[in-house]
């Protein structure tokens, strides 16, 4: 797989470190509440189809970014940092 | 020595260079730009290697890498090299090879007689029987099945070549240099594109070089050596012979292995024997040519039936011929062009025999007028002889069957494009009646397809079908094509009716060669409801031997459809998977094996510990120093003892330059360690450290340590060394994920710093000889947990901090790790009268359990803060990573397994880490598990083993006594519960 | 028919013109007592122990694809009771004890090979996690051994022992564990069901879940409405996509797993090996290929493949633990989608919809557990309870907290 | 930077010592070369702060300085993109300039001392392109990564930053101390089969 970070270009999949569902783990509930944390951290729609999911550029710029990928095929259609919440900048 | 089969003249061989070898023990020789496989057929050799599972006498039946017969083991000893094709192997002098998967011998071999009870043998028959009584599969059966089983055998001694990696980058990678190929590349690389040509052969051309086609009035096999030469003039262009496409892999990327040095007996030093490539295209043209398939008849595997292209790439190519009385069997226009090279070759062409009545009568007529036997509409029902072939019985359009006595038999059962690759990513090909064969269905990105891989199976449609997707993948990506002639080559009859199954003969008719996998088998599986084709392949194992079915899968699809009464294309293909070919393990392998597996991480203090004698343990990434054995001491117990002693009585020094070091800066570094710290930090004074500890999301601890302040917008942290990148990793996505509004810079400065911890009553008196005069490091002056820059040995910049993992007086010092060594060999003198001692990691270990610390046994990612005994810790007045579902009601309730100390009640007594906790008088089972032993250690300042363990209830069950279990090494000691922290509860020392 | 000696000798005379059909190919019926979705492993064993402990016969599995053509027919056979804490001891044990009887009981070969699983150690910190987890094995009566160095030297001389960039210093060994053949699990399993009355709809995908007043009534497929008085779930890869149509989201992601097979050679290594150092396992199938694999490539899919990292990865793995198979070529690789859950261990429950049972969450380990999974699922459906051994696998308990995490990774399931 | 009174090792001390390796060649394919002597700082801009970085560190390198994996610079100081925002900052010999930029920085970047973590080597010849390309994985070819180019990745499963110094090609790379006896050796395997010669 080949990822084109914003910063750093192209570059296979294994300089990266994935850590998952981007909707999901971008939005951290406030509050105390167990069940709002509990589908945080654990209920994942896991779709069959575009996935926005997190990748870290470890061996890269060590920024966290969020990239649209289609999990049937694998293409990648979209790659934003994750400081923007993943909307601007494309690359 | 024979030259049975070496024809006069012809070929692409060099005759000037003859080459010996050995096949069997037997010497030979052949020439340069021979295969094994020819110049075993120039010998005379027939009989090459024996079948899976029949153990049937095979010989060659194809020349390239499609071959599912003729496997030999290659080289010998540490170099031996099993199941290798020997129509890919390049000839070398002294190259040896030997014939598998038989005993005694290849002529006679015992197992044969498997073919004899073949009708018992059928597929899967194995899943039927074996059962009872139960116990003998294991012990009986199996072991018979796994030694018949195998084809050849693996060395047993390390592979001492060795192999590398690289990575290439180009606009276009063609794959294949056939004439499609060449073309394809010569058009792209004309417009200036970057361009890779990859081919497995030593010889780029593809079917050229085994056929007598010209091109613009030259032989093919010139106009490819032309083609080719262009080719690796030109800058832009990489040209890779010997190198396979092995797999297509997501965002164009390819697998190739290049066979650096097969061709040679042993690889010239410094060079590796092969050489695996990570291309990264941006456009693919495949241009994989085409597999011809074998007919299925009674007996078809005998030695001597080849494939017909086979046999024209063995006369035209290589100046053999696999006999000297040959029969055609075809049911193409190709068959034809088998006899006709043969007989321009001067071999004796007993017969042709087409399936189709209707062939262009045009087609054979030289044969005709030189009296060849011509069968139209008939077929060869069954071959004779066992080790050789001996004759055909044809049964021609009548009905009438007659016997050809032949010593070669020629087939050609049609084409089947080379599709594999097109399938990598998922797609599948699809059925064209036109071709009787699979052709290219969706393709992986980025991909085109050309030439016979496509479907145009003559020569000037090749040429054609490579220019245009050269030239139009060419100006895809920007470049100008430049308008050059096509080469004219004539468009040769190629027609094709599908004959899939011959039936009537006696004796098995083989569909997958290796894996004898008959026709009788196809329908027996179908019968059987293996109906879907990947049952079939998995039933019958058909498809899945070193050739993957490369010759087979089609007709046995075909088969397997008229079983079923379905049309091929509602049956459909099984799905290729990477390799195309198989690739050696080394080659995927590269460089990191043995100590280069992983990098070593080496301490700046390494050189300093080295020269203090260390002992040094691998440890993660890391090789740590362990202990530093003494004279006179005999095991790692006594050295770590003695240093332990040292640094309750006296000083030591120990290198913690592994910790995890995070430099934070920024107005709002302090917010973003209140959130992900469970503890507070914002109120941490400047100079000051604290120890903190970072909980997971899901509430479970994930990392402690100390975080130091040294201005206001500046944070120091230390993180184990295990999850020294974790952690990183994690405070990287708080702040740029989570909360990116906060003004925070992280720096790891793990490789920066040299840490060295010098712990002991004498430690202040020590490194006040090393500290610069100008920094009062008086206890009342750098009280516990002061954190400061200073300098060290007139002017080293450094930072002091007074921790303590030890539970002395103790300090870490940080200094610039390029002076690492030099400071700790400083400290070493400074602190000689004192008595310092170096100490290791065992030591640190045994004083951090008589101290209660917890580390990574403890801190396993399954415990709480509570666990351990840090729930005070648990800031209520903010929020933090982890706060919420630590409360959960399954981590709060009061039997989780809490922290302890354990102490053996009888004091001379052994315990061990993994020891489970079971009541006294209770049996040793699961309900009676109250929790296990963490850490243990021999503490000698207690001169007794003591524990760290979890235990149900925690601190409530401090002053009770529980069995320790040890069942793996048979021990059970009696032990009592108690406050974890062994040593100086009250922590005096390391106020002192 | 019964498969035998007798019946081979009889049908090779014959010339195999008497086998029937392993299993029939019926027409869908208009309604079952039950459907399992999913025909894999687990579903066709489920069926399989609901119709032969629970009396259930009208009962069809439906699978989108061929049976087996999901993990059970893909993944690297390895079974073995090997764990740490006591919800999956005692179901994993329970499984082996199934596996032990499992091809009399099915009349089916499926190579159930109790050749021994060694899992490598080398480092302190590793041997004490070990040590816990064979104790842990022991007191549930379960085997298990240690050996140190000179130990796993002597069952297997030929791993690197000299020049190892991390030094193998012993294992845990289950000798009981072994390996079995994957295809002939699905199909013995299938054959059993088959013979029990149970229907195996192949080609029959699922593409809704009917539910009328909070009770699940019947699956939409491609073959029309199926009506079903309880459903179970064994999709494994697929389950979340499945559980949607139900409305139910879960604590799992899928994964791609890849392994591999080498060209078949003599026998050479006798064990399952894992290498505690690198993520790498090995054994010997019975063909003679060596039957490898490794990590997970880590990120979300369904594409049943990965990508070369993980390919090369796992070779360097091979060569570091094993130099002398450099010669040695792989034949082919493939993937898997695995359902990876959020604690690494698997969720057998009824749901909070009546009439929908889940089986899901198997990870990178379920194939071992194939007979006690269908054994516990069956009687989770048959009874509307879960059995004590599949009590702990709560869909519930993420929220409770009441985790099984046997690698202590947390809720990030491409560690586990 | 104080001066430093005790013995500074450096990363790869003992190993890269001058002398002729691998295959022998009359031309060595690779040349290889140690810098012993350089100090180094990671510049972090500050929220919202980097053009005012940039405009600072331009100056110091004398010539434009890019938000970008970019090397700047001359023969004493150079400046490399490393990610948004964030800069590697090496002197070579002393590394007093820095403690001037260190100053101009104040406030608006966060600053910290990289130059005791990292070894740099610099790699030309002939046939460097082939040797790093074994493990390197982005295009390292002269169409394509030119002078002033410089890339975080990654070779022999270590991290790494490259650049091409100039079009000899001389590449610039700069890796962590405490994996340097690795990367030396793998290195060293890559280069073997073109010769090295260590200088
Ligand atoms: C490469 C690899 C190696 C592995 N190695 C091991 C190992 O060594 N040991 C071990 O214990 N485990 C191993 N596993 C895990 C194990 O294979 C799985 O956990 C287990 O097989 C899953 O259960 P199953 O057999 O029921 O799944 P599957 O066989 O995947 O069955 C699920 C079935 O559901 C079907 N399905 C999905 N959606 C629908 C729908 N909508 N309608 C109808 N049908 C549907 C699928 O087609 C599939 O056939 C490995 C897995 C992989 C991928
Ligand atoms: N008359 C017929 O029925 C018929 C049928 C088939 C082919 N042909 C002849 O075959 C030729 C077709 O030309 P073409 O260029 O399409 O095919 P080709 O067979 O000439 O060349 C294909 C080349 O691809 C290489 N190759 C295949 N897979 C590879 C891989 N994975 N990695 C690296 N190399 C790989 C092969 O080594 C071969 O050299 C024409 O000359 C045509 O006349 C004729
Ligand atoms: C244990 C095991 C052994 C295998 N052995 C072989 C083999 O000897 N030859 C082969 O071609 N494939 C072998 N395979 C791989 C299958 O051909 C196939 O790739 C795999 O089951 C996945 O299916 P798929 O490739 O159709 O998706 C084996 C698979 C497994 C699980
Ligand atoms: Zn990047």
């Amino acid at each position: 797989m080949r990822i084109r970070c914003p910063y750093c270009g192209e570059r296979s999949n294994d300089e990266f470190t994935v850590l998952g569902d981007a909707d999901a783990l971008l939005t951290r509930p406030s509050g105390e509440n167990i069940e709002a944390f509990h589908e945080y951290v654990y209920q994942r729609t896991n779709p069959a189809g575009l996935h926005r999911e997190l990748w870290y550029h470890s061996a890269g710029c060590r920024r966290w970014l969020v990239v649209t990928r289609d999990t049937r095929t694998h293409e990648i259609t979209n790659v934003a940092f994750a400081n923007s919440r993943g909307e601007g900048a494309t690359a | 020595m024979s030259s049975a089969g070496r024809l006069p003249t012809g070929g692409l061989i060099d005759r000037a260079r003859p080459i010996q070898f050995r096949f069997d023990g037997r010497s030979m020789s052949g020439f340069a730009g021979d295969t094994l496989a020819s110049a075993l057929i120039g010998n005379g050799v027939g009989l090459v290697g024996r079948s899976f599972k029949y153990h049937r006498p095979r010989g060659i039946l194809s020349a390239g890498s499609e071959e599912p017969n003729a496997l030999a083991e290659l080289r010998s000893g540490a170099r031996r090299e099993p199941n290798t094709r020997a129509t890919t192997v390049e000839l070398f002098d002294g190259l040896e090879a030997q014939s598998q998967n038989r005993w005694p011998s290849l002529g006679f071999d015992i197992l044969a007689l498997n073919g004899l009870a073949g009708g018992f043998l059928s597929a899967g028959f194995y899943y039927k029987t074996f059962m009872w009584p139960a116990a003998f599969w294991e012990k009986v059966y199996e072991p018979l099945i796994r030694r018949a089983a195998g084809l050849g055998r693996s060395a047993s001694a390390e592979d001492p070549d060795h192999y590398d990696k690289a990575h290439a980058h180009c606009d276009i990678l063609v794959i294949g240099a056939g004439p499609a190929g060449l073309m394809a590349a010569l058009t792209a690389a004309r417009s200036g594109a970057r361009v890779i040509l990859a081919d497995e052969d030593s010889l780029p051309g593809g079917r050229l070089n085994g056929e007598r086609h010209e091109i613009d009035g030259r032989a093919g096999s010139k106009w490819a050596a032309t083609a080719t030469a262009e080719l690796a003039a030109m800058p832009n262009v990489r040209l890779m012979r010997r190198t396979t496409i092995f797999g297509v892999y997501d965002g164009g990327t390819y697998g190739a292995v290049e066979r650096v040095n097969d061709h040679v007996a042993v690889p010239p030093p410094f060079q590796p024997r092969q050489r695996m490539w990570r291309i990264y295209a941006r456009r693919a043209i495949l241009a994989a040519g085409a597999l011809e398939r074998p007919l299925v008849f009674a007996n078809n595997d005998r030695p001597g039936i080849m494939l017909a292209g086979a046999v024209r790439s063995y006369i035209n190519r290589f100046g053999v011929t696999p006999g000297q009385r040959l029969a055609v069997f075809t049911c193409s226009d190709n068959g034809w062009r088998a006899a006709a090279d043969a007989a321009a070759a001067g071999v004796s062409i007993e017969a042709v025999i087409d399936s189709r009545s209707d062939v262009a009568p045009a087609l054979g007529a030289d044969l005709v007028a030189r009296g060849i036997r011509i069968f139209r509409g008939a077929q060869v029902i069954r071959a004779l002889g066992s080790r050789a072939l001996q004759a055909i019985e044809v049964r021609d359009h009548t009905g009438r069957v007659s016997s050809i006595l032949c010593d070669a038999l020629a087939m050609s059962g049609g084409w089947s494009p080379v599709t594999h690759l097109t399938s990598h990513l998922g797609g599948r090909p699809v059925w064209s009646e036109a071709h009787a064969a699979f052709v290219p269905g969706t393709l992986p990105p980025g991909m085109s397809v050309v030439g016979a891989a496509n479907g145009a199976m003559t020569l000037a449609r090749a040429l054609a079908s490579g220019r245009d997707a050269g030239a139009r993948t060419a100006s895809d990506l920007d470049r100008t094509v430049s308008d050059a002639p096509l080469p004219k080559a004539d468009d040769e009859p190629a027609s094709v009716r599908a004959l899939w199954h011959v039936s009537g003969g006696r004796g098995p008719a083989f569909v997958d060669f290796q894996n004898d996998v008959t026709a009788k088998d196809v329908g027996l599986a179908n019968r059987e409801g293996y109906r879907s084709v990947e049952l079939l392949k998995r039933y019958t194992t058909l498809g899945m031997a070193t050739d993957q079915g490369k010759t087979s899968n089609v007709n046995a699809l075909a088969i397997l459809a008229s079983e079923r009464a379905q049309p091929v294309a509602a049956v459909g293909t099984t799905l290729n998977r990477p390799p195309y070919t198989p690739v050696a393990i080394g080659a995927l392998a590269g460089h990191h094996r043995g100590k280069d597996f992983r990098a070593t991480r080496l301490s700046p203090l390494h050189e300093w510990a080295r020269e203090q004698g260390a002992a040094f343990i691998e440890s993660g990434a890391w090789l740590r120093a362990s202990w530093f054995p003494r004279p006179g001491e005999n095991d790692w117990l006594e050295s770590a003892s003695r240093e332990v002693r040292a640094v309750r009585s006296a000083v030591g020094l120990t290198d913690v330059s592994t910790l995890g070091k995070i430099d934070i800066q920024g107005p709002d570094a302090a917010t973003l360690l209140d959130r992900v710290y469970c503890n507070t930090f914002s109120t941490l004074q400047v100079g000051r450290a604290r120890y903190g500890v970072m909980l997971r999301e899901d509430g479970f601890v994930m990392d402690d340590g100390t975080t130091s302040r040294l201005a206001a917008d500046h944070f120091v942290m230390t993180t184990t060394t295990a999850n020294a990148v974790g952690i990183m990793r994690h405070l990287e996505f708080c702040h740029q994920g989570l909360w990116p509004d906060l003004d925070v810079q992280m720096a790891s400065v793990s490789e920066q710093w040299a840490q060295l911890a010098i712990a002991g009553p004498k430690s202040r008196e020590t490194l006040t000889r090393i500290v610069d005069r100008q920094h009062d490091i008086s206890d009342a002056a750098f009280p516990y947990l002061t954190a400061r820059e200073i300098t060290v040995l007139g002017g080293t910049r450094a930072r002091l901090f007074r921790i303590s993992y030890s539970g002395e007086l103790a300090y870490e010092l940080a200094v610039p790790a390029g002076v690492g060594s030099a400071v700790a060999s400083a400290i070493m003198e400074a602190g000689k009268d004192l008595g310092i001692q170096p100490y290791g990691l065992e030591a640190m270990g045994i004083m951090r359990i008589e101290k209660g610390h917890v580390a990574g046994n403890e801190i396993n990612g399954q415990t709480t803060a509570r666990d351990l005994g840090l729930g005070k810790m648990m800031s209520r007045k903010k929020d933090y990573i982890g706060r919420v579902l630590a409360e959960r009601p399954a981590l709060v309730t009061p039997d989780r397994w809490g922290l302890v100390g354990l102490k053996p009640v009888d004091w001379t007594s052994r315990i061990r880490a993994g020891a489970h906790l079971i009541p006294i008088g209770a049996a040793a089972t699961t309900a009676n598990d109250l929790g296990y032993v963490t850490s243990v250690a021999f503490s000698p300042t207690f001169e007794r083993w003591i524990g760290l363990g979890l235990i149900s209830g925690g601190a409530s069950k401090h002053g009770t006594r529980i069995r320790l279990v040890d069942l793996l090494r048979g021990t059970d000691v009696e032990a009592e519960v108690c406050d974890p922290v062994f040593y100086d509860p009250k922590g005096e020392r390391l106020h002192g | 028919m019964k498969y035998s000696i007798f019946s081979i000798l009889r049908e090779g005379l014959r010339g195999g013109k008497g086998w029937t059909p392993a299993w029939r190919e019926p027409e869908p019926k208009p309604h079952y007592d039950a459907v399992i979705v999913g025909g894999g492993g687990h579903g066709l064993a489920t069926a399989y122990y609901l119709a032969k402990e629970h009396g259930l016969t009208n009962i069809a599995v439906v699978e989108k694809g061929y049976i087996g053509s999901g993990n059970v027919g893909r993944n690297t056979t390895i079974i073995r009771s090997n764990y740490l804490l006591p919800d999956n001891t005692h179901f994993y044990e329970w499984s082996m004890k199934l596996w032990e009887g499992l091809e009399q009981d099915f009349n089916y070969n499926a190579m159930v090979s109790q050749r021994g699983v060694l899992n490598l150690y080398h480092s302190d910190g590793q041997r004490d996690a070990y040590v816990r987890r064979g104790n842990a094995m022991r007191l549930a009566g379960v085997d298990a051994e240690l050996l140190d160095a000179d130990g796993v030297r002597a069952m297997a001389p030929f791993l690197d022992f000299a020049n190892a960039r991390f030094p193998i210093q012993g294992g845990l060994l289950q000798r009981r564990g072994g390996t079995a053949r994957h295809d002939a699990v699905a199909w013995g399993f299938a054959r059993g069901a088959d013979n029990r009355g149970v229907d195996i709809l192949q080609n029959t995908e699922v593409t809704g879940i009917r539910i009328e007043a909070g009770r699940a009534v019947g699956v939409e497929t491609t073959r029309g409405f199926i009506g079903a008085s309880k459903i179970g779930l064994a999709c494994a890869g697929n389950s979340s996509r499945v559980a949607a149509m139900a409305g139910l989201r879960l604590p799992i992601e899928s994964h791609v797993l890849q392994a591999f097979v080498s060209e078949g050679i003599k026998p050479t290594i006798d064990q399952v090996i894992t290498f505690g150092a690198g993520h790498f396992y090995i054994s010997q199938s019975d063909k003679g290929g060596l039957v490898f694999g490794g990590d997970i490539d880590g990120y979300n899919s369904y594409a049943q493949r990965g990508n070369l990292y993980i390919i090369e990865d796992v070779h360097e793995a091979g060569m570091a633990l094993w130099p002398a198979i450099g010669r040695v070529r792989t034949l082919r690789h493939w993937g898997g989608i695995m359902d990876m859950s959020m604690d690494g261990s698997p969720i057998i429950d009824k749901t909070p919809i009546d009439g929908l049972y889940l089986n899901c969450g198997w990870c990178y380990g379920g194939f071992k557990a194939t007979p006690a999974s269908g054994w516990c699922f069956a009687h989770t459906i048959a009874r509307d309870e879960p059995h004590k051994l599949n009590a702990g696998f709560r869909l519930d308990r993420f929220a409770s907290g009441r985790l099984i995490d046997e690698k202590g990774a947390g809720a990030q399931p491409n560690l586990h | 930077m104080a001066d430093r009174t005790i013995l500074n090792r450096s990363a790869l001390a003992g190993l890269a010592k001058p002398g002729v390796i691998g295959a022998p060649t009359g031309n060595p394919g690779v040349r290889i070369r140690e810098i012993t002597e350089f100090a180094a700082i990671t510049v972090i801009a500050r929220r919202g702060r980097a053009a005012e970085v940039v405009e600072i560190l331009s100056r110091h390198a004398g010539s434009p300085v890019a938000d970008a994996a970019k090397r700047a610079g001359n023969a004493s100081l150079s400046i490399t993109g490393t990610a948004p925002g964030q800069w590697l900052v090496v002197a070579r010999g002393a590394g007093n300039e820095l403690d001037n930029m260190r100053a101009d920085l104040n406030g608006i970047a966060a600053v910290t001392d990289q130059g005791d973590g990292r070894l740099i080597i610099e790699v030309c010849g002939a046939r460097a392109r082939d040797a790093l390309a074994k493990g390197i994985a982005i295009d390292l070819d002269a169409s394509v990564f030119k002078a002033g180019d410089a890339a975080q990745t990654s070779a022999a499963h270590t991290g790494l930053q490259i650049a091409l110094i100039d079009e000899a090609p001389t590449f610039e790379m700069i890796s962590a101390r405490s994996t340097a006896e690795s990367f030396w050796s793998w290195l060293v395997a890559s280069a073997a089969e073109y010769g090295i010669e260590v200088v």
